[in-house]
């Protein structure tokens, strides 16, 4: 299962070890650019946070966060303004409430609450940004794949369920 | 759908019921019979099993009396009714007058409603055209047939009626959700009252017809007289069912009381102290439990002082209390004990499986008069007292009802936040398992000899044994109009079908 | 260059046709491809469906970089483009013009990050290459389901208003009147000016503040297209950029120009109330004026000591004073709205450096008052009549806050910026000091001295001349000031100097000065009115320090002066002058084109549940009951797409964020969507 | 079509608890309506037609079949199986078969806690030999079959392509009898797609009497800890109401019992997820300003995933991982 995450995960040459696929939803204004000033500071940082942008964390819809779990993601960050550090007032006030909420359902639904990982990053925060991204590497590495469709089907729910995408 | 490959033992015949599993589900005979053709021995299988008492675990306790009544959308309110109570132990609260009358008046009516489809849908017909009668008409349209369209009118009414009643109280007709911790979500406006007496007052009307209808088309009959007195339809088991602090009948509140087989009282118990007196058997062949007292002890499927199988039906339930609460409903249950024992001075109890159906109409008439006395209550429209708020830290709480298919039990330990830690339910049919699974046996050892065709007729004759206790797993086994269909393949010791017959 | 084009496809512009992709890796000279093997991520990216040219450059964003992707767009019917290279908070504005150039529209573009987010970050080449590859897939997934979108057209109004009339706003209003549009200034207090009004010298140049301020007063004044509220105060405001509606009610200055005999009508005046104009080193009649050539020359009346006993009334002989007035409250139509409504100063707890304790201890600003030659003493240093031999200093008092140290202000934050002008402006005062009153000594007990701009570090170099002491504090121990024990000097300054390696010092002082920080306004009511977004050190919070610097986040709003965080004369003039010049690049339009990234309501999803009409940090969301669904407002909408998350129907949607370009964005990282290498 | 001309239609009911055939019969007098456009050929509990009947009938042979119920175990399936074979249209009849329903909330235990629960370790079992229910067991006349029970509750399209999807735990009846009409009008919305019908495309909010006050929700509280203001938004009183998160067609039932709505209509139109939909919208409903006061509020939330999810979980994008 392992071989399956990876090979459709890691196209091309090279790894074939597994390698935690995450996912980090990232505010535009500050923890986007907290993420390039990192980058402009050369911080050295493991690759498997893929960034998706977002005007607001508060535009983070929590069937995003699903979204990417049930499609094989290892682990899902959201970062965001500070709390009244917000570009547009108030929006990461919504995400200040989602996110903890969202971690009870989570685990209330059988994953591991490591797997997701919910910060305040600011526009000068490069290094918490990169700092962040390896401490989530480490502890969803620490985990092993989570592979939810792969997990449910061999629950047994979603007999339907197209499995080709990892890989069989 | 029994695979072919099924082994049966060497010089056995099986006989298997078997569509009851496919088509409703939720239930399947097989009989062995024996080289001579006769019963060696019979099971009752319920092959359903949906883990509420597990997944209760974690939820918020007051959501139960909405969760609960999904084990049974045919019975929804006893479900309701049992986990409210529960939890009104759980909170340790007192109900104002206003929200028990509330709570048993939706009850009463909701019995109306239940029994009325029984009789006239599933238990009546087989009276009413005759237990060997063509099949096809062997259903609600048959009988509506024989004594009237007007008749079926108001079979339809009344359980239209019923639902009306059930919205009006609950919100939603099927699955109410108006029982709560403390009472009921919202008070009965005047208006609402005035309606539901309507409704009420129908119900009585219509509980004094089918009575009487029981007795032009059944009592009469000399024929039923002898099938329901000598027929292969006897038991001496125990009975169990709710008595009032005058040890009269009652569906909603009391204590439970169980007699011995010859009508001495075995124990009168509170719902808390259940455990003492009630435990659960599992058998490898079936989903479902089979309760027995404890007190008496398990010996397996028989009848008798000495084992613990028990009945919980509108018989039973007549057995145990010394009267009812309401005056019609109490010439019939005299009336009732006179005839079947035809000992004046009341002796009691009576084990006659068929009659069950009488005790059924009986009930029908006194919840339709109880609801009557309720409504009229000038308190139950009360704007306050419909219910009390809960300021109490929840802890476990055991709540008792009797459903039209039996004693039912809820009994829930939550945390002080109220979360359900552990949920222990004792469904209505439950109690009668055992007994179902005896009666069949009887019936098909008492039909079923060497010899003898086995007829649509003989096979509807077993199935009479088995519908008198209106047996609901998962109520599946309710047919409307109709009757459950029944195919008995008999086979060879190979397991492969010799005759088979349908109908 | 690697190329990898595929001619198969239907030509077209994007929106509903078949996507024909084209993607241009940039090397960035080697910044991104000595660490991405751009050529392999080119070549896999080109089998992806739908890519029908992919290709890398050694700078994408230079002229030919640019005439390249004009180019493959005509040639090849490019209808999406994708930029793989820096971050798109530096180019993606120029792609999109490339776009729009070649005549595609501009919003079939999407710019993905290898740069900062992957060659600059990941060391390992294998692991950044394939990283860069997904990033692009991604990319590809996304731009798949982008639609041409126009911007928002919204006409405009050529007037601004201006709030504050001290130094910024009067620069803002004379800038843009300068620029021929009508503009309005509001100011609360009676008397223009603000706080360089009330400042003596001005850092570098050592002229007087206001020397300064009085011409640019007077043009602002005399102005055509300038017209003045004073005693204003904010009421409502409604609208948005091109067409704000601000209700302003104008209080009573009980004075009007007819008043002649000004002077004599304030002696006879038997009410007194501490002067704020001298940070309460003295008290003023209640009818008053602040300073020798304010702006209105003539008084007002501070109706808080008013008791109306009418003793000027008389004095004035009935001629221009109403101590009856009522106030009336009128509506100003603007384009846009400046805010300069500038800061306070750090009001020090009592008992914090013996402040308010003992009378020896000032501030910074009142040394300034009495430094003064217009001031209260006339410019003389005397303190209740004392020779004054020894003064002190105290920096950051208010400023760099350390968490632990310093008590939490009453909003729970600390202060933990740096106020800037408080150094210089102690040296300044210092130097001055040492000059008038060369027997002084001085001593500078300070954490940190930053001298930052241009002349500053003179004063700090004529300070060590002229033999002032300085002495550096640790944070962890600052200073202590105790009643001098020996009575040599009525303080004593003890602590520990870290330049003399943790040498225990005690200072005998005479007059000890903090040097105050600046804080910002309470501006409540201005942020609730107009929704401006606010940073946690409590000053409004531009868009973009550098790329939009003088915007706030709501369309039509520009932040004139210290409103944005502590400055001197000479910052806040530059910041008034650079809002007033993009307020006036915007209204000298008929229209204002805003980004159409905003949010819209699908009213046949819409359930009418007002769920997002709580959420919108703009009030850009009403109901239309008729109709029971929600409506967002374009021209208040800035895109945040929170209602988007919030609506539990699904049915609003953000243009260039919606749900099915964010998901697809999603399941290509993942390695979903769409299957690799197609066509290969 | 019949010779007759007539729809042959047929009602199958599995893991469900019988509501759903209650609710169909509560069309009442309609019931003969049904009855002049259709030949029931096929109704467990409605007319006598047996399981060999349907086998004998060739494919596609019933015109619309409602199958109610999730599948939870083997013969369920079977069953399914069977009946799509049998039926040119299939519709998964409430919010079992759509969604999972109630008995999905089993998804959240593992199956030996299951049976933990209900054979060995609740007060009043009586299991010395620690006796488990058998797929096969050998009697001592001969081998009894049980089916198989499954590892979790399924939703009817886990299984089988659904045509369409009739939700509501159970249907209103007013509801069922438009969909009834539609599906035998030839069906309106395309077919094979589990479309659901005899719903609305809004939510309960927008059936619900109740007025919102534009208020945040300043403490949850729970039904017996608070008697609701009439007329109000249940959850501005901060009453857990899943209405803004379920669809419509009931006619905001419960909320008029003043109930808050449970969600047995499941997800919105257009939306996947009924529990994230919720989550989405609570974020923005809570009166919370710091964080602190944010989990404060999060953690008086009971139960979220029995709450959110009570009817959805088998159709939930992430189910459940027990």
């Amino acid at each position: 299962m392992t071989q399956v995450g990876t090979q459709t995960q890691q196209p091309g040459p090279g790894r074939t070890t597994w390698e935690p696929r995450i996912i980090g939803f990232l505010c535009y204004w500050c923890s986007y650019t907290g993420a390039d000033s990192a980058g402009t500071a050369r911080m050295q940082y493991p690759p498997n946070v893929d960034i998706v942008k977002v005007m607001c964390s508060g535009r983070i819809d929590p069937e995003l966060i699903t979204t990417a779990f049930a499609n094989g993601a290892d682990g899902v960050m959201v970062l965001g303004c500070h709390i009244g550090d917000c570009h547009y007032i108030s929006g990461n006030h919504k995400t200040m409430v989602r996110m903890p909420l969202m971690r009870r359902l989570l685990a209330e639904l059988g994953l591991e609450p490591e797997r997701f990982r919910h910060e305040w990053v600011s526009a000068a925060e490069g290094e918490k940004f990169s700092k962040l991204v390896a401490e989530m590497t480490e502890q969803v590495r620490a985990l092993g794949p989570l592979n939810w469709p792969r997990l449910l089907y061999e629950r047994g729910v979603g007999h339907g369920m197209d499995l080709k995408a990892w890989g069989e | 759908m029994t695979s072919p490959h099924v082994k049966t033992k060497e010089g056995l015949r099986r006989i298997s019921i078997d569509p009851v599993t496919r088509l409703e589900g939720h239930g399947k005979i097989d009989i062995f019979l024996d080289q001579d053709g006769n019963v060696a021995d019979c099971f009752f299988q319920v092959p359903e099993l949906r883990g509420f008492e597990k997944f209760c675990e974690g939820r918020p306790v007051e959501e139960l009396p909405r969760i609960t009544p999904r084990i049974c959308g045919v019975c929804p309110e006893a479900h309701m009714m049992a986990s409210a109570k529960a939890c009104d132990a759980v909170y340790g609260v007192e109900l104002p007058l206003t929200a028990r009358m509330l709570r048993e008046m939706q009850y009463n009516i909701f019995y109306v409603t239940d029994h009325t489809t029984h009789f006239y849908a599933l238990g009546g017909p087989d009276f009413v055209m005759g237990p060997q009668s063509n099949p096809a008409l062997r259903n609600l349209i048959g009988v509506i047939g024989k004594v009237g369209v007007a008749i079926g009118g108001e079979v339809i009414k009344c359980r239209a009626w019923g639902h009306e009643a059930a919205g009006i109280m609950g919100g939603k007709p099927v699955n109410p959700v108006n029982a709560i911790p403390g009472g009921m979500s919202k008070a009965l406006k005047p208006e609402e009252r005035d309606r539901l007496e309507e409704i009420c007052r129908f119900m009585v009307e219509f509980g004094k017809f089918t009575l009487k209808l029981f007795h032009d088309v059944v009592l009469s009959n000399k024929e039923y007289v002898d099938l329901i007195l000598n027929g292969p339809y006897y038991h001496e088991t125990y009975s169990m069912g709710l008595v009032d602090e005058k040890n009269r009948v009652n569906f909603y509140d009391g204590k439970v009381r169980v007699v011995a087989p010859d009508g001495q009282e075995l124990c009168k118990y509170a719902p808390p102290e259940y455990m003492q007196h009630i435990a659960e058997r599992v058998e490898p062949w079936t989903y479902l439990k089979f309760p027995y007292l404890k007190k008496v002890g398990w010996k397996g499927f028989v009848g008798g002082k000495e084992s613990g199988v028990y009945r919980a039906t509108p018989q039973s339930r007549l057995n145990v209390a010394d009267g009812m609460n309401s005056p019609l409903a109490q010439e019939a249950y005299e009336e009732y004990f006179e005839t079947l024992t035809g000992d004046r001075s009341g002796k009691k109890p009576v084990h006659h499986t068929l009659a069950i159906h009488w005790a059924r109409v009986i009930e029908l008439l006194n919840a339709a008069e109880r609801a009557l006395e309720l409504v009229r209550h000038p308190e139950i429209t009360h704007p306050e007292n419909y219910r009390v708020v809960c300021d109490t830290t929840p802890s476990e709480g055991v709540g008792i009802v009797e459903a039209p298919r039996g004693t039912l039990t809820h009994h829930y330990v939550t945390d002080e936040r109220g979360i359900v830690q552990k949920a222990n339910l004792v469904v209505g049919t439950t109690n009668n398992h055992a007994a179902i699974c005896m009666s069949i046996k009887q019936a098909a050892q008492g039909l079923i000899r060497k010899g003898v065709d086995v007829t649509e007729g003989v096979l509807n004759m077993i199935e009479m044994a088995f519908r008198a206790y209106d047996p609901c797993f998962g109520c599946a086994t309710h047919s409307l109009p109709g009757q459950m269909p029944l195919t008995v393949r008999v086979r060879d010791a190979d397991g492969s079908v010799l005759t088979e017959v349908s109908r | 260059m690697t190329e990898n084009t595929r001619t198969a496809g239907v030509p077209g512009n994007g929106g509903g046709e078949e996507p024909r992709i084209g993607v241009f890796i940039c090397h960035c000279g080697g910044n991104i491809s000595d660490v991405v093997d751009v050529h392999r991520v080119a070549e896999e990216i080109g089998r992806l469906p739908s890519v029908v040219f992919s290709t890398t450059h050694t700078f994408v964003c230079s002229d030919p970089g640019q005439a390249l992707i004009e180019q493959k767009i005509k040639e090849l019917n490019l209808n999406r483009v994708i930029v793989a290279a820096c971050s798109p908070t530096l180019h993606e504005l120029t792609f999109r013009r490339t776009l729009a150039r070649a005549g595609l529209n501009q919003y079939l573009f999407e710019h993905t990050n290898v740069r900062e987010q992957v060659s600059w970050v990941v060391a390992d080449h294998e692991l950044a290459t394939q990283k860069a590859t997904r990033l692009i897939r991604a990319a590809v997934a996304r731009v798949r389901h982008l639609v041409p979108l126009e911007k928002r057209r919204i006409p405009i109004h050529p007037s601004a208003l201006v709030i504050g009339g001290g130094v910024a706003g009067l620069t803002a209003a004379r800038d843009l009147g300068d620029r021929g549009f009508a503009v309005t200034v509001i100011e609360s207090a009676p008397f223009l000016g603000g706080r360089m009004a009330q400042l003596d010298r001005l850092y570098p140049t050592g002229q007087r503040a206001r020397e300064l301020l009085q011409p640019l007063v007077d043009e602002v004044v005399r102005h055509p297209r300038i017209t003045i509220h004073t005693n204003a105060e904010l009421l409502q405001a409604t609208g948005f950029i091109g067409d704000f509606r601000t209700t302003v009610r104008l209080h009573p200055r009980g004075v009007d120009t007819s008043l002649k005999n000004a002077g004599a009508v304030i002696a006879v005046c038997p009410e007194e109330a501490p002067d704020p104009f001298n940070y309460g080193l003295t008290k003023r009649k209640a009818i008053y004026l602040p300073y020798e050539g304010c702006y209105p020359p003539h008084p007002a009346i501070d109706w808080k000591a008013c008791t109306k006993c009418g003793k000027c009334v008389e004095a004035a002989g009935g001629a221009g004073i109403d101590l009856g007035g009522q106030p009336t409250d009128v509506e100003i139509q603007s384009g846009v709205i400046l805010m300069a409504v500038g800061l306070d100063l750090y009001e020090p707890r009592r008992g914090e450096y013996g402040y308010r304790e003992h009378p020896e201890v000032v501030t910074l600003a009142q040394l300034n008052r009495l430094l003064d030659a217009d001031g209260p003493t006339g410019g003389k240093l005397v303190l209740n009549g004392r020779p004054i031999r020894n003064v002190g200093f105290i920096h950051c008092v208010g400023s760099l806050q350390h968490k632990g140290i310093h008590p939490p202000m009453p909003d729970g934050r600390i202060n933990d910026y740096c106020s800037r002008i408080c150094c210089t402006t102690t040296l300044r005062a210092a130097t001055e000091l040492k000059e008038r009153f060369p027997q002084l000594n001085i001593y500078d007990f300070h954490e940190d001295i930053r001298t930052y701009g241009r002349g500053h570090e003179a004063y700090y170099d004529r300070a060590s001349q002229q033999g002032i002491v300085f002495i550096r504090f640790d944070p962890q121990r600052p200073p202590r000031v105790e009643r001098d024990p020996r009575g040599e000097a009525p303080l004593v300054v003890k602590t520990v100097d870290r330049l003399t390696l943790g040498e225990e010092v005690e200072v005998p002082i005479d007059l000890l000065v903090l040097a105050t920080g600046l804080v910002a306004r309470d501006m409540a009511r201005l942020v609730d009115l107009y929704r401006c977004s606010v940073g946690s050190d409590r000053f409004l919070l531009e868009v973009h320090p550098k790329l939009r610097p003088v915007e706030l986040a709501a369309f039509g709003l520009f932040l004139a002066g210290s409103v944005q965080g502590p400055m001197d004369t000479v910052e806040s003039t530059a910041a008034a002058a650079a809002a007033a010049s993009k307020a006036a690049a915007l209204i000298a339009q008929a229209h204002v084109e805003l980004d159409p990234f905003i949010a819209k309501v699908v009213e046949e999803k819409c359930s009418g549940c007002r769920i997002c009409l709580y959420v919108c940090p703009y009030d850009a969301i009403s109901r239309d009951d008729a109709k029971k669904v929600a409506v967002v407002n374009q021209a208040l909408c800035t895109g945040c797409g929170t209602c988007v998350a919030t609506c539990p129907c699904n049915a609003i949607i953000q243009f260039g964020f919606d749900d099915a370009q964010v998901k697809s964005e999603v399941l290509a990282l993942l390695g979903r969507q769409p299957a690799l290498a197609v066509a290969a | 079509m019949g010779t007759n001309g007539k729809l042959k239609i047929g009602m199958y009911w599995a893991s469900s608890c019988g509501g759903c055939d209650i609710s169909l019969l509560e069309i009442g007098p309609r019931l003969l309506d049904l009855i002049a456009i259709a030949d029931v050929v096929f109704w467990p509990c409605a007319a006598d037609f047996k399981y060999k009947d349907v086998a004998a009938y060739p494919d596609g042979y019933i015109d619309a079949c409602f199958y109610n119920g999730g599948v939870r175990n083997s013969e369920q399936e079977e069953v399914a199986r069977l009946l799509r074979r049998k039926s040119k249209t299939l519709i998964g009849y409430g919010a079992c078969a759509a969604d999972g329903g109630i008995p999905a909330l089993a998804n959240l235990k593992t199956v030996e806690g299951i049976y933990d629960a209900a054979y060995h370790h609740n007060p009043s079992i009586d299991n010395p030999n620690g006796v488990e229910p058998q797929p096969t067991y050998a009697s001592e006349y001969g081998e009894l079959e049980i089916p198989r029970f499954y590892r979790s509750v399924l939703s009817l399209k886990d299984v089988i392509e659904v045509d369409y999807q009739i939700p509501g735990c159970p249907p209103q009846a007013d509801r069922v009898w438009e969909a009834i009409q539609a599906v035998a009008g030839g069906g309106v919305p395309p077919r094979n797609t589990a479309v659901k019908v005899g719903c609305t495309d809004k939510t309960v909010c927008d059936e619900c009497p109740r007025e919102k006050k534009l208020v945040k929700i300043k403490q949850f509280r729970r039904p017996q800890e608070v008697r609701p203001e009439p007329g109000w938004c249940i959850l501005e009183q901060g009453i857990m109401c899943m209405g803004p998160a379920t669809r419509s067609g009931c006619g905001a039932l419960c909320l008029k019992a003043d109930m808050r709505c449970e969600g047995c209509y499941g997800p919105p139109a257009n939306v996947e997820d009924q529990g994230v939909s919720m989550v989405g919208a609570l974020g923005t409903l809570l009166d919370a300003t710091t964080e602190e006061r944010a989990r404060e509020l999060v953690d008086q939330i009971v139960d979220p995933v029995g709450t959110f999810y009570r009817f959805s979980l088998s159709s939930s994008m992430l189910k459940a991982r027990k």
